[in-house]
């Protein structure tokens, strides 16, 4: 089984880095034109209308969508090079970049005909904001235990329950909501959940904030008091959720914002040690960057693989554990390189800002979309032990 | 293990055949070791990397690292690698490779002999690996005046020390006194130290990516087999989760090694690009190379340390590879300091790059 | 948390009674602050360091490292550990102790302020915690013409830049020019900058592991609550394995926080061994510090980052003590340059001389 | 309950102190003489007749032991100061040391009178090697799954079956042997073993050696073959081993052999790295140094609670847990350490010596005497969690 692990050394075509070129100085000019500040910490969750329109502009949301939905069909490959150049820039791509990986994806998949024309689109164009309601108070990394129910009545269904932990939610237009539409069978306990478009201007649904630890406002409690679905929001099988869930996984997990979240913190700490390092000092940063470059040519790997209509669900979780667990340890690794580095340089300020926010980020990277230890066990299952 | 290049499925036939881990393991003396090796050589593989004009078999680079990876999946303690990389280092010289076994040195950094201005080579290479069975020696030295020169010499004209690797493979002190060489050329531009021991860190990689495979399918199976407190080991989450991590740095390896020899076989010169490919891999493969060890050794408890295991024999060649051209902070270093003068903007651009 | 110390036992019931974790994260302002503060201070607890003719509670070292203990278990977020500290400092060198809070300098390697011939003191302090909130500075000063001097400051002689800590608590840079001190005194022999960072660090060693011991209850506790996948998560494993390597890092901080704060306490006069502890302890606890705090976050899942749940006022408070004295690094290269100063055969002896 | 976690700042009396300068200068004498070579790496595990007698002689075996046993009634402490001197000197203490540590206890506790008066002072003269019988081809971690079986005859017990595993069985006059005598119940699986001292001159008994990857022989397969072991060498009750096994694992798991099995390679790295290593080595150098020291505390402070006669089962446990965590990660720390060491230092030989002997070492240390995941198994449970 093992040897079945495939991480073929993908090379990005041409036409990504003509793409590249083309993104990088779309980027340059808006931070010039102070749309956005790439050494805010935190910066990357910044929710900013009027940058999502103009990405949505160059044709860079929904890349890979059918043109008739507004989408470009354009590569994997090429998608995943606008990823990451606006993950490393620290672009603000909180409105749109939920919609584009994970939303719009089940959408097309399962949406009705009525729903894609009207909200893919839109997506497309960087003006829908979306949120992913899974979570509830009882129920985490185990999915299929939740219990916020969708009750039939006169062409939809009422809902009603607590989602948590929801990212997005006190700004998104919709949710992708996973509702209880039958009790779970004796045989099957993940039965009975069906997937759910929800219009988040529905009446009967409340959005509370959750304030982090790091005093930002990213997570919230959704309830949904009798809120009201249209039949035709269904989204798949009613009953069915548990069909749905696995195969949109793959490049959700794998993409380049899984070892990317806090990379500034790098480049930072080689600008704080200067153009002559000592030992310690190369020898750490000469291991972080191997560190990364592996797990980049993992990611483009995988991404090559999706591209090939392969679905290498175990690579995927691989590139997803080892690299929340190196961008996890990163900001400790920066922290002790950076010991002994000239009290006085000059960028000092920003490395010390950015080393703050990355280590009260750190924690949650190995616990959002799927913990570690729930990611090991998909790869343990991947190698036939369970 | 199927693959797409027939230079790798020969020679994954003939170590079936010849070298098969367990078979190796079980044998009292080294009677396997000369049908094995007349095997590789009558297919060609031990001069992969020679032209045909000088009496090698004129395969790809690519090629050729498949074939070590091959390798390394049978944690081959023959001269394989070795061979190869001699018959490369002869190669860019322009000079023919002979027959039989050959050793490929510097292997450490920083050792470099010094060729004469009468051709004659001096100097001591330690941490040669399969320098004692060598016939022949293929050797870059310092040119007095400049340059470098690419020597190869018969075996007799060198004093050699035998010593052990931690796999219990040769690891020889190699000295050599004035000694002449059957030629010495003079080496094309950009072929220095640093470029054999780069070429030999890809080597290495592929080897150690190949053994990390194979102890994780060694582990895996165990696992499933194993049965203590009534069940298989693989059902408990401890075991599990310390499998996952193995295959993590199993694909860290797999990629790292992969894509450093992709870079080196596809660049018509050597780049800044090759450079951070091959350093990023002896790194990141000698990493998972500790680690993966260390997890497999804990999976499978007391009977992987027993010599009647065939573990050993891949966890003991990793942790010997590890050392062989540059170790990972030996490259941490020298990859640092590059990334360090081309200065942090530089950073996202090289790795983009790739 | 029984223990058979009386001071700490008074600083115990204060803390339950003011500072209770959960009420003070649930506190919408400062307001606990204030009786919290008062309560302490007419206990004796902030001058607990200061002798009872200079104004303090003349409590060992032993008794007020045990409250410092207990201090970390609440993550208090007030200046008790720097009043005290300021206290010692001032106690050193026979200065009576004012009332309210005050803070001690240097807490940053290399940074001594110069008290000049006419007595005024000039220097720029960064990274002082509790800076700002101060009434008052304990401050170690070079002496210009050799020698140090202990010096206290009213907190308008000096301008006061405001930080936070990764806590959210004071941690600001403090610029003397030309202060004069309210008292300057000669420091004692050995009452260098290093001795002050020494204080520091233990101080800090043995409120880490104040903290982490809460941190294992709380992620015990949770894990024994939590359901998912129908039981405990406390049942699994993974979580088992992940709580089992917190309960050893908190062990180990306990353990060598314990220890230094004892060989201080009991030291006559300072001497390597007291040196050894005390940087074993900063570094030691500083890496269980940067482990456990993983780990718990780990268990906790996002409700341990969430404001509304505690955990993050002991984790963050981690993260930020670790920095304070000397980090991890700083005292690892000073432990590491004296014990190859006195040579291999002498680390052994001066381990078990502990 | 975590907060029960007691690791008191104990301090060895002034007692041990004077024994630790004789205890070393006994060693200086036997070095000297040539007794041993504390540079050999391995040696610790050497057999020497001749040195265990003379340790016996010095009153160094069973210190803690009554007198009427030929014991010497000294302390805990007091055999710390002894075991860790002798095992940071590498010295020759295979013969004794697992008598000493484990089976004494056992017999002491357990053992019949006349066995008792018959084997411990012999022990203590330093003239019998112990081996333990636990382990078996179908039971390593999970001991209660023996299957060798006891099956009772006139005045005694017939044994059947094999163990594995057993280190010094090749060396050892006596075993103490964990056999079936009855099968497990419904209600309790670990009921129906029963512990045996077995004497290994016994006819139908045969060792068969198991080499290592070292190339040393330590572990041997030990058979039995309707093997008789007279009655009064139950030791315990029978089928009741289930109720013995754990009081004597508390000092058994914290000694100093516990986290000092590798500690040659670190004394040998700073003389490496020389009088003023660079800001990497010093920082390499003290950290290990640092964590070292808190497992010696650690250690020091269980033994004290042990000596006080509590049960700090949880305590020793983690000892055992994050020491052998720590010796089988020093090889690794100081080959980084030593990467830039002067090639011509004068003590590269036998640094580098060590260092494969401790990197071949390494992976056992977390295996023997209870793996890591089953150590941390007892933690949990100590901590309450299953």
């Amino acid at each position: 089984m093992s040897s079945a692990l495939q991480f073929d050394p993908m090379r990005l075509p041409p036409e990504c880095e003509a793409l590249r070129k083309e993104v990088r100085a779309f980027l340059a000019r808006e931070l010039e034109a102070g749309t956005y500040n790439a050494n805010e910490a935190g910066n990357d969750q910044a929710y900013s209308p009027e940058f999502s329109r103009k990405v949505g502009a160059k044709g860079w949301i929904g890349m890979t969508w059918p043109k008739k939905y507004g989408g470009h069909e354009r590569s994997f490959l090429e998608r995943y090079v606008v990823t990451e150049e606006f993950r490393v820039a620290n672009a603000p791509v909180r409105l749109h970049f939920v919609a584009d990986r994970q939303s719009g994806p089940v959408l097309l998949r399962y949406g009705s005909e009525r729903v894609k024309a009207d909200v893919l689109p839109r997506i497309c164009k960087g003006e829908v904001c979306f949120a992913i309601g899974m979570s509830e108070p009882g129920s985490g990394s185990d999915l299929f235990a939740a219990k916020t129910k969708a009750t039939k009545t006169d062409g939809g269904w009422l809902v009603n329950g607590t989602k948590v932990w929801t990212s997005n939610a006190h700004h998104a237009h919709y949710m992708i909501g996973l509702f209880r539409t039958s009790p779970p069978t004796k045989e099957n306990r993940r039965h009975g959940l069906t997937q759910f478009l929800v219009d988040m201007k529905t009446p009967g649904i409340t959005v509370n904030p959750i304030y982090q630890m790091t005093g930002q406002h990213d997570f919230n409690e959704v309830v949904f008091e009798d809120a009201f679905m249209p039949d035709d929001h269904v989204l798949g099988e009613v009953d069915g959720a548990w069909k749905q869930a696995t195969s949109e996984l793959a490049y959700e997990r794998s993409g380049p914002e899984r070892f990317l979240e806090t990379f500034y913190v790098l480049p930072e700490l080689v600008r704080m040690l200067g153009p002559e390092p000592d030992t310690r000092g190369a020898e750490g940063i000469g291991r972080l960057v191997a560190q990364v470059h592996a797990l980049r040519r993992m990611s483009v790997s995988v991404a090559g693989m999706l591209q090939a209509g392969k679905e290498p669900v175990v690579e995927a979780a691989i590139v997803k554990d080892v690299g929340t667990i190196w961008e996890q340890k990163l900001p400790a690794r920066a922290r002790d390189l950076a010991a002994f580095a000239e009290e006085e340089t000059a960028n000092r300020a920003t490395f010390e800002a950015q080393l703050r926010f990355a280590t009260l980020t750190a924690p949650k990277l190995t616990i959002q979309g799927g913990t570690t230890e729930i990611l090991r066990g998909i790869i343990a299952r991947g190698l036939g032990l369970r | 293990m199927p693959h797409d290049n027939i230079v790798a499925d020969a020679a994954t036939r003939i170590l079936q055949d010849y070298c098969d881990p367990q078979d190796v393991n079980r044998a009292r003396d080294a009677s396997w070791q000369e049908p094995a090796w007349r095997a590789l050589e009558e297919a060609g593989l031990t001069v992969a990397w020679v032209g045909e004009d000088h009496g090698g078999a004129g395969a790809g680079l690519a090629d050729g690292f498949a074939v070590l990876h091959e390798a390394g999946r049978f944690a081959l303690a023959l001269p394989l690698a070795e061979t190869m990389l001699a018959g490369w280092l002869l190669e860019r010289a322009g000079i023919s490779a002979p027959q039989g076994p050959m050793a490929c040195a510097p292997a450490r950094a920083g050792e470099l002999p010094v060729a004469g201005k009468d051709g004659r080579v001096s100097g001591r290479l330690r941490a040669v690996p399969f320098g004692k069975p060598a016939r022949h020696l293929a050797v870059l030295a310092r040119r007095e005046g400049g340059g470098h020169a690419v020597a190869l010499l018969d075996a007799s004209a060198a004093r050699v020390a035998a010593g052990t690797s931690i796999a219990g493979d040769p690891l020889d002190t190699v000295t050599l006194e004035n000694a002449r060489p059957l030629e010495l050329n003079t080496a094309p531009a950009g072929l220095d130290g640093d470029a054999v021991l780069l070429m030999g860190a890809v080597a290495r990689s592929m080897q150690m990516a190949g053994a990390l495979e194979r102890i994780l399918d060694l582990a895996t199976t165990y696992a499933g087999e194993r049965v203590a407190f009534e069940r298989p080991i693989a059902k408990f989450q401890a075991v599990q989760q310390n499998l996952a991590r193995l295959a993590g740095e199993t694909a860290a390896a797999v990629a790292a090694a992969g894509s450093a020899a992709d870079a080196v076989a596809t660049a018509h010169v050597p780049h800044e690009g090759t450079f951070l490919e091959a350093a990023a891999a002896k790194i990141r493969v000698g990493e998972a190379a500790g680690e993966g060890a260390a997890i497999a050794h804990q999976v499978l408890g007391a009977i992987g340390f027993t010599q009647e295991h065939v573990l050993h024999r891949f966890t003991r060649r990793l942790w010997a590879w590890r050392d062989d051209f540059g170790n990972e902070t030996f490259w941490a270093v020298k990859l640092g300091k590059l990334v360090a003068a081309r200065g942090a903007d530089e950073l996202w651009p090289m790795l983009a790059s790739r």
